[in-house]
């Protein structure tokens, strides 16, 4: 396996706050990597930081062995990362498959048409509100929208941003077993989650994360036995 | 003799920005010109005149600083200015207090003069004009009617359209439609239409030129024939670049003077203006051109009179001198031979001009 | 008959203000900005277009093309400079800066031409179609067809294009259009200098129609063209044009029939009414908050 | 933790301030003389204090809308023409002693507009944002037409004339601190805690009890208020009325003042209110660059300082001693350590 | 107080959006110091119930009363001071205020000082102010929140907000809270300190709760009775152990459970 992504001694920063603090990761093609780690650890942070929206003050990015430390955020959907971000960000007044037509912007017109098709066949009570404007969606179909929208190129990397926050429990259940078979059908994805016990449960390999800093890592399986681990984050 | 380095400052407060800003430069620009040409002849026995020049841009607020600024700080001996009416009006009573030496070329309003003895002016009152140019349409036209298109907003203009309404009435002529619109207004179809359905003989246009232009020029195009009737706001219609005299041709408007006359004064002005400018002067350059010549042919006959060493200050004392001398003032000016009735207005007549083969020809004094 | 007439004289005027509001409206829409400064581009272009064609001695239709150039340049700049730094503050921020913007340009022009107006003399034939014995004249008639093939073209342009499509995305949200792999610098600028470019547009076509170019002719211009855009639903393209006609119509009757004293307080209180009644405007679509 | 202040107890806080505005007071004497003239300060600079004290009238009043209850309006010219006239008329057409009839004539202007204000706010606040802003400019433009078309009571465009120049700079100084402490003791309240909480989330503030229609409503009529008040000073500074003065340009010029100091900062609006009223003044000499060095200060400040010059800081004579005072304990404490490292070098 | 059985009685409560039957039909009967869950899949009408019982949005049909007064036609915050208080799913705070003051906001409708006393500063807004701050202190000690009592509200950590939003909610002095999702967000161990801290609101101040979760622990762990909704309908009511094995509602909410 090849790393497809590869972290490096990243700092930021948001004004004098030490956000992320010398964190350093790699996420091999194909796997699953979950980032864990209590409220404010930096989770979010380091995702945004990745699809350019912050920047770091050191260390470096690489995708696919290109350096992406200093690209634009418009252009990692082209090169294959998608980021479902952190409180769904969904487009509030297009409809919902509008927001499907978006999700697909650098995709040729034809492809479209499909893409969405198969996002309705995996969420399809996306499909039944196809023309209500996405605003008014609950909490759940805008989170499903959300997923759905960065398929919608279908990416090598997907970065999920706490994607089962709010969600009923069958769909929690759903969603991580969808993003299971999105990881068997080739897609490799960095998930970050509160949910620490599904998350590992799906993960190859993950990391702790505590104020700003990785405390732990390891394989999925032996972190979700490790006695710490369990009693910060797994609830006992 | 005397100390030849000395100045005598004057303040001048013109609106140089804003929305009116050209008639102030007018003004402006005729006043430095009669400054520049009365030190170039030697000033005061040697003294020059030193001109302290503030912008009010239109606005009360920004007049009644300049006033106490030139008043207080720069201590001069007597004022031009304001060059349209409101400010001139919150300065005029302000000034009447202090009794400041005061001239405007151009303020037309009725009350400028009347806050105190101190206050006078170049041109002649609004009511005058409005007068003039609607007894002419009856006795010289032989026009049976007439309509009014108007600024509302506009001090001036609103005036206007009162005196000719006034003077219609007393002399029995038709008005058959009295239309306003608002500053800024650039389409006046809907008032146009409005009037030519009413079917008048003349269109009064009380208004500056800029608008009156439009005026005339969508009445045209809406089929009016008749007769367009303006004021001394209308002079410059012919200066503005790229304008089409065919619009105007045959205009009648009232105005404080003839640049086709043949008065030397007249002459050398339009000549000395159009050097130094590079155009020609319009009404409220000869005003304000006007307006400098009084004042300080005033303060030369003041300084004259106090003999040698006189030191002319902005005291209490000099302010009245000054203000007397402005008061005896007989002189030949561009806008004809002004003295002062005894409500510090001039007396003179008001000239009629009429636009022919896009020019200016002088018609008739009324 | 003189009714008509009166319809007419609107449909003139409110053509004009359709096309004024298109900018608005564009340019609302995406940055969430009342440009304040968009009057004052119709200004720039006004100047622009008689500078070219009396000091340069270019054709009316090189003029144009130049004006049209020069305009979208400029509104490229504007946005760059004085705009962008603003994008993530609050909004008011912005519209003040789109005050100043106004203002300098009011004034720096000013300086350079003073504020003695400008003649410009039209290079569109005159005379007309006529109705009664009055005509409608081909500058009008061109201004509106202008206007509606505009609206028509600018309509497809948001709905069926790539870069339409991104100007909805970033209307709606510029980081999150970001992830969707769409360039909002580009497509800001994109905007802006299309706003501008139609405000060249206008321009020209009211230099035609009223012939005369000053400083301050972008103020009343713009404040009832985004009156007009936003009677129709700012951030729509046929709100805009409608709103536009409308205003025009409307001015126009009131001064013929109502008063003519009164028409811009008659004028205001449309605009508040039909703000009462339907609070975004006709075509505009509410953004309810979802509790 | 409760932020510890030099001094803690409210009623001496209290003396300090109004020692402070007494020492204020006397220094404006001491620099315009009792009656604007005989100070320090020639005539011309003493009287720039009265546009001055007028527009920081002005300028926190519309912060009041603007920045504590986050609406957004541009008719504020149009709250303090309403007033203009009202106080101009009530001069003219009364004839009580000066001492009475100037003071009386500001407080009918400040009712006047409040009433205005509750008349216009009413449908006005239904809307938001930009709408709001669209509409408040609506209305401000049809009082001017209004007042402009009325001429047997207004003058119309003649002006209204013949008003009393009453106003001095005492006058203006002894407005202006009124206006400060009420509009001060009003944020300070439960009242401004709830008139703050609409401008942050007005569903919550609903969902809390609190009755937004009515604080929405509230707020902008004492915010009009005010600019009657300022209105009526004006009236009676200038002696002159022409409706063109309160334009939508008026409107825009106050609302530059809120935000160039801050919005929801009353020291912020006092010192861009003080500062835009005399940067002119200043730049007089250059009278063709002056509007363009203006427009681009403004730009300019915005780029580089978004939320204003003061943010939302909020000034407090005693919480600026003691921030004072903690500044300079840190640096005395800081060149201690200074000088600690050098020692261990 | 009607024979102190039911304090909040709704009756067929329903609304529609632009012809989506978003809630129809719904009855609870509500009894003081009751917890009652709700719960429901993602888009079921949760939400829109609290908002209908707050009259954020007006019901299309049926009725709410709340100890025998019927809120229709009262605005939000006219129900708010009939005693009906709520958290909402999305942060809702008055991020630019201090902790305290967020509080006291809430306690408005307690203080009685008018315009007049307060603007001239008279006797009254002193005592009242000095109480207020009082009482807004020791609420924010049920929920051990005045260490950040003067700190901003958008600073607090996420959790602390979560807790802050109930807070002012309690501070309107309700009868009924209404807490939309409390959990969301939160790790397992902030999880059972929130659980700890509902039963202590109910004790200690008496209200009846009605809360939304997704989290079960929770939802099992506090309510005393749970109703279930799926596309604006009940599907079922019944206490936590009867809701769990519920075969409806493991189908359309619950799934199938993992062999814990
Ligand atoms: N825009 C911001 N400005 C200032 N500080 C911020 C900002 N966004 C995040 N922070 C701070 O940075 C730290 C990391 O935040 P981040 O959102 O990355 O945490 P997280 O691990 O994703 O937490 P959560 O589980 O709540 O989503 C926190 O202490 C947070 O308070
Ligand atoms: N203002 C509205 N306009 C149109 N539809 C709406 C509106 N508000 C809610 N809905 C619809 O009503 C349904 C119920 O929404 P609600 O927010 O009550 O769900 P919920 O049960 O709270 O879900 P979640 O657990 O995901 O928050 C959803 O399908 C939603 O799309
Ligand atoms: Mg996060
Ligand atoms: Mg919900």
């Amino acid at each position: 396996m090849a790393t497809l992504l590869s972290v490096k001694d990243m700092n930021v920063y948001y004004g004098v706050i030490h956000a992320v603090k010398g964190v350093s990761f790699d996420v091999e093609e194909g796997e699953i990597v979950t980032l864990i780690g209590a409220n404010g650890a930096g989770k979010s942070t380091i995702l945004k930081t990745i699809s350019g929206m912050l920047r770091s003050k050191t260390g470096s990015i690489a995708f696919d062995g290109k350096d992406i430390s200093n690209i634009e955020p418009y252009k990692l959907l082209g090169m294959g990362i998608a980021h479902v971000p952190e409180g769904r960000c969904i487009f509030q007044r297009l409809t919902v498959e509008e927001n499907l037509e978006m999700g697909g912007y650098i995709s040729k017109p034809a492809e479209v048409a499909a893409a969405i098709e198969n996002v309705y066949n995996l969420f399809p009570r996306l499909k039944e509100r196809r023309r209500q404007i996405a605003g008014t969606l609950s909490g759940g179909e805008q989170q499903m929208l959300a997923i759905g929208r960065a398929m919608m190129t279908k990416p090598r990397l997907i970065m999920m941003d706490e994607p089962s926050m709010g969600l009923a429990p069958i769909l929690v259940q759903q969603i991580f077993q969808f993003i299971k078979e999105l990881n068997a059908s080739g897609t490799t994805i960095l998930l970050v989650e509160q949910n620490a016990h599904m998350a590992l449960r799906i993960a190859n390999r993950g990391y702790v994360l505590e104020t700003g800093r990785i405390v732990l890592e390891g394989k999925a399986s032996e972190l979700l036995t490790n006695e710490s681990v369990k009693k910060a984050y797994l609830g006992g | 003799a005397g100390d030849s380095a000395e100045v005598i400052k004057i303040g001048v407060i013109a609106s140089l920005t804003g929305e009116v800003a050209v008639y102030g430069n007018a003004v402006a620009e005729a006043v430095k010109l009669y400054v520049e040409q009365f030190n170039e002849a030697g000033g005061i026995g040697g003294k020059k005149i030193k001109i302290i020049e503030y912008d009010d841009k239109g606005n009360a607020t920004e007049a009644v600083n300049a006033y106490n600024r030139l008043v207080s700080s720069d201590n001069v001996v007597a004022i031009i200015g304001p060059v349209i009416s409101t400010p001139t009006l919150s300065v005029a009573e302000l000034s009447a207090a202090d009794n400041v030496p005061m001239i405007t070329g151009t303020a037309t309003h009725p009350d400028v003069t009347k806050y105190g003895k101190n206050y006078f002016r170049a041109c002649f009152e609004d009511p005058f004009q409005g007068g003039a140019i609607t007894r002419f349409a009856a006795d010289y036209l032989k026009a049976k009617s007439g309509a009014i298109i108007y600024n509302t907003s506009d001090a001036y203009s609103t005036g206007l359209k009162d005196s000719i309404t006034a003077t219609a009435n007393e002399i029995g002529f038709t008005i058959t439609a009295t239309e306003g619109y608002a500053k800024g207004d650039v389409d006046f179809k809907a008032q146009l239409t409005n009037i030519i359905q009413t079917n008048p003989d003349v269109i009064f246009i009380p208004e500056y030129y800029q608008s009156a232009y439009l005026i005339c020029k969508q009445a045209r195009e809406l089929g009016f024939t008749g007769t367009f009737l303006g004021v001394d706001g209308t002079d410059g219609i012919l200066e503005m670049e790229g304008v089409d005299p065919s619009i105007v041709e045959g205009m009648y408007f009232a105005n404080h003077f003839a640049a086709d006359s043949t008065d030397p004064d007249v002459v050398k002005f339009v000549e000395d203006y159009n050097k130094k400018y590079g155009k020609n002067p319009n009404a409220l350059a000869a005003l304000g051109y006007d307006a400098a010549m009084i004042l300080i042919n005033a303060i030369k006959t003041v300084i004259e009179n106090g003999g040698e060493g006189f030191a002319l200050t902005n005291s209490a004392e000099h302010r009245q001198l000054i203000i007397d001398a402005l008061r005896a003032t007989e002189l030949d000016c561009v806008t004809g031979n002004i003295k002062f009735d005894e409500n510090n207005n001039p007396i003179k007549e008001c000239v009629i001009i009429q636009i022919r083969d896009g020019a200016n020809h002088f018609v008739a004094n009324y | 008959m003189t009714f008509l007439y009166q319809i007419l004289n609107g449909i003139q005027i409110g053509a004009i203000y359709a096309l004024v509001a298109l900018g608005y409206s564009m340019v609302y829409g995406i940055v969430k900005l009342i440009n304040f400064a968009h009057g004052d581009i119709i200004m720039l272009g006004s100047y622009a277009v008689w500078y070219f064609m009396t000091r340069l001695n270019m054709p009316w239709w090189l003029a144009t093309i130049a004006t049209i150039i020069f305009c979208s340049i400029v509104g490229i700049i504007i946005e760059k400079l004085a705009y962008k730094p603003l994008r993530n503050s609050a909004r008011i921020s912005l519209l003040i800066t789109a005050i100043g913007v106004s203002l300098f340009l009011q004034n720096t022009v000013q300086l350079i031409f003073t504020a003695n107006p400008k003649m410009f003399v039209t290079f569109i034939p005159s005379g007309g179609f006529s109705i009664g014995n009055r005509s409608i004249s081909y500058t009008t008639l061109i201004t509106i067809a202008i206007s509606a093939a505009i609206m028509v073209a600018l309509t497809l342009l948001v709905s069926k294009t790539k870069i339409g499509k991104a100007m909805r995305a970033v209307s709606e949200d510029n980081r999150t259009a970001q992830l969707m792999g769409i360039n909002v610098d580009n497509t800001i600028s994109f905007t802006f200098a299309l706003g501008s470019g139609l405000a060249a547009v206008a321009a020209v076509l009211y230099v035609c129609s009223y012939s005369q170019i000053a400083p301050t002719m972008g103020s009343m211009l713009g404040l009832k063209a985004f009156v007009a855009a936003v009677l129709g639903g700012i951030g729509s393209i046929p709100g805009a044009m409608l709103g536009g006609l409308l205003i025009g119509v409307a001015e126009s009757l009131t001064k013929g029939y109502i008063s003519s004293q009164l028409a811009d307080a008659v004028l205001f209180g449309i605009l508040i009414i039909v703000l009462l009644v339907k609070p975004t405007g006709f075509f505009g679509r509410g953004d309810r908050e979802k509790v | 933790m409760k932020p510890t202040r030099l001094i803690d107890k409210t009623w001496f806080r209290y003396i300090i301030n109004t020692i402070a505005v007494l020492l204020a007071f006397g220094l404006l004497v001491l620099l315009t003389g009792p009656t604007g003239e005989g100070g320090l300060l020639n005539k011309y600079m003493s009287q720039i204090f009265i546009p001055m004290g007028i527009n920081i009238i002005l300028a926190v009043s519309l912060n009041l809308t603007a920045g504590f209850l986050g609406q957004l309006p541009l008719g504020h010219a149009g709250f303090m023409s309403v007033g203009a006239y009202a106080a101009a008329l009530f001069s003219i057409h009364t004839d009580f002693p000066k001492a009475i009839s100037f003071p009386l004539s500001l407080i009918v202007g400040g009712i006047v507009a409040a009433i205005f204000g509750i008349l216009i706010g009413l449908p006005a606040l239904r809307l938001k944002g930009d709408y709001l802003a669209i509409i408040t400019l609506g209305f401000g433009e049809i009082i001017r037409v209004i007042i402009l078309n009325i001429p047997k009571i207004t003058g119309g465009a003649y002006g209204l004339k013949g008003i009393p120049k009453d106003t001095t700079v005492i006058s203006t100084f002894v407005c202006v601190v009124i206006t400060l402490f009420l509009i001060h003791a009003l944020i300070k309240s439960r009242h401004g805690r709830a008139i703050i909480s609409i401008r942050e989330d007005e569903i919550a503030s609903e969902a809390s009890g609190i009755p937004t229609t009515y604080y929405k409503v509230t707020t902008f009529s004492f915010s009009a208020f005010f600019a009657g008040i300022a209105g009526g000073l004006y009236a009676h500074f200038i002696g002159v009325l022409d409706p063109a003065e309160f334009g939508f340009m008026r409107s825009v010029e106050i609302l530059v003042m809120v935000v160039l100091g801050g919005m929801g900062s009353i020291i912020g609006s006092v010192v861009a209110a003080g500062a835009l009223t005399v940067l002119p003044e200043v730049l007089r000499g250059f009278s063709e660059y002056r509007m363009v060095v203006y427009s681009l200060l403004l730009i300019v400040v915005m780029v580089f300082k978004p939320s204003g010059l003061f943010g939302r800081y909020d000034f407090s004579l005693c919480g600026a001693a003691s921030d004072i005072a903690k500044a300079i304990k840190k640096l005395t404490h800081r060149n201690k350590l200074g000088i600690h490292e050098e020692a261990g070098k | 107080m009607n024979n102190g059985e039911t304090l909040l009685n709704v009756r067929n409560l329903g609304i529609n959006f632009a012809g989506l039957q978003a809630l129809d039909d719904f009855n609870v009967q509500v009894a003081p110091e009751e917890i009652v869950g709700l719960i429901g899949p993602n888009g079921a009408g949760k939400t829109t119930v609290f908002n209908l019982l707050t009259n954020v949005y007006t019901p299309t049909k049926g009725s709410i009363d709340i100890e025998g007064n019927d809120t229709r036609g009262k605005s939000t915050h006219g129900v708010a001071q009939a005693g009906i208080a709520r958290t909402f799913q999305n942060i809702r705070l008055f991020k630019n205020m201090t902790v305290i003051d967020n509080v006291k906001v809430a306690l408005n409708n307690n203080l009685r000082c008018s315009m007049f006393e307060t603007l001239l500063r008279l006797p009254t807004y002193w005592k009242e102010e000095r109480e207020a701050e009082e009482r807004a202190l020791e609420l924010l000690d049920v929920l051990n929140l005045r260490a950040h009592a003067y700190d901003l509200a958008g600073s607090l950590p996420y959790g602390a907000q979560r807790r802050l939003e109930i807070v002012r909610a309690i501070a309107t002095n309700p009868k009924v809270l209404l807490l939309d999702e409390p959990a969301a967000g939160m790790n397992p161990s902030e999880t059972a300190e929130l659980m700890s801290n509902i039963r202590k609101i109910r004790d200690r101040f008496h209200v009846a709760i009605i809360l939304i979760e997704h989290d079960m622990n929770l939802v099992m762990g506090v309510c005393e009775r749970i109703i279930v909704l799926n596309y604006g309908l009940i599907i079922a009511t019944g206490s936590p152990e009867e809701i769990r094995k519920n075969p409806t509602v493991i189908e359309a909410y619950l799934g199938q459970q993992r062999g814990e």
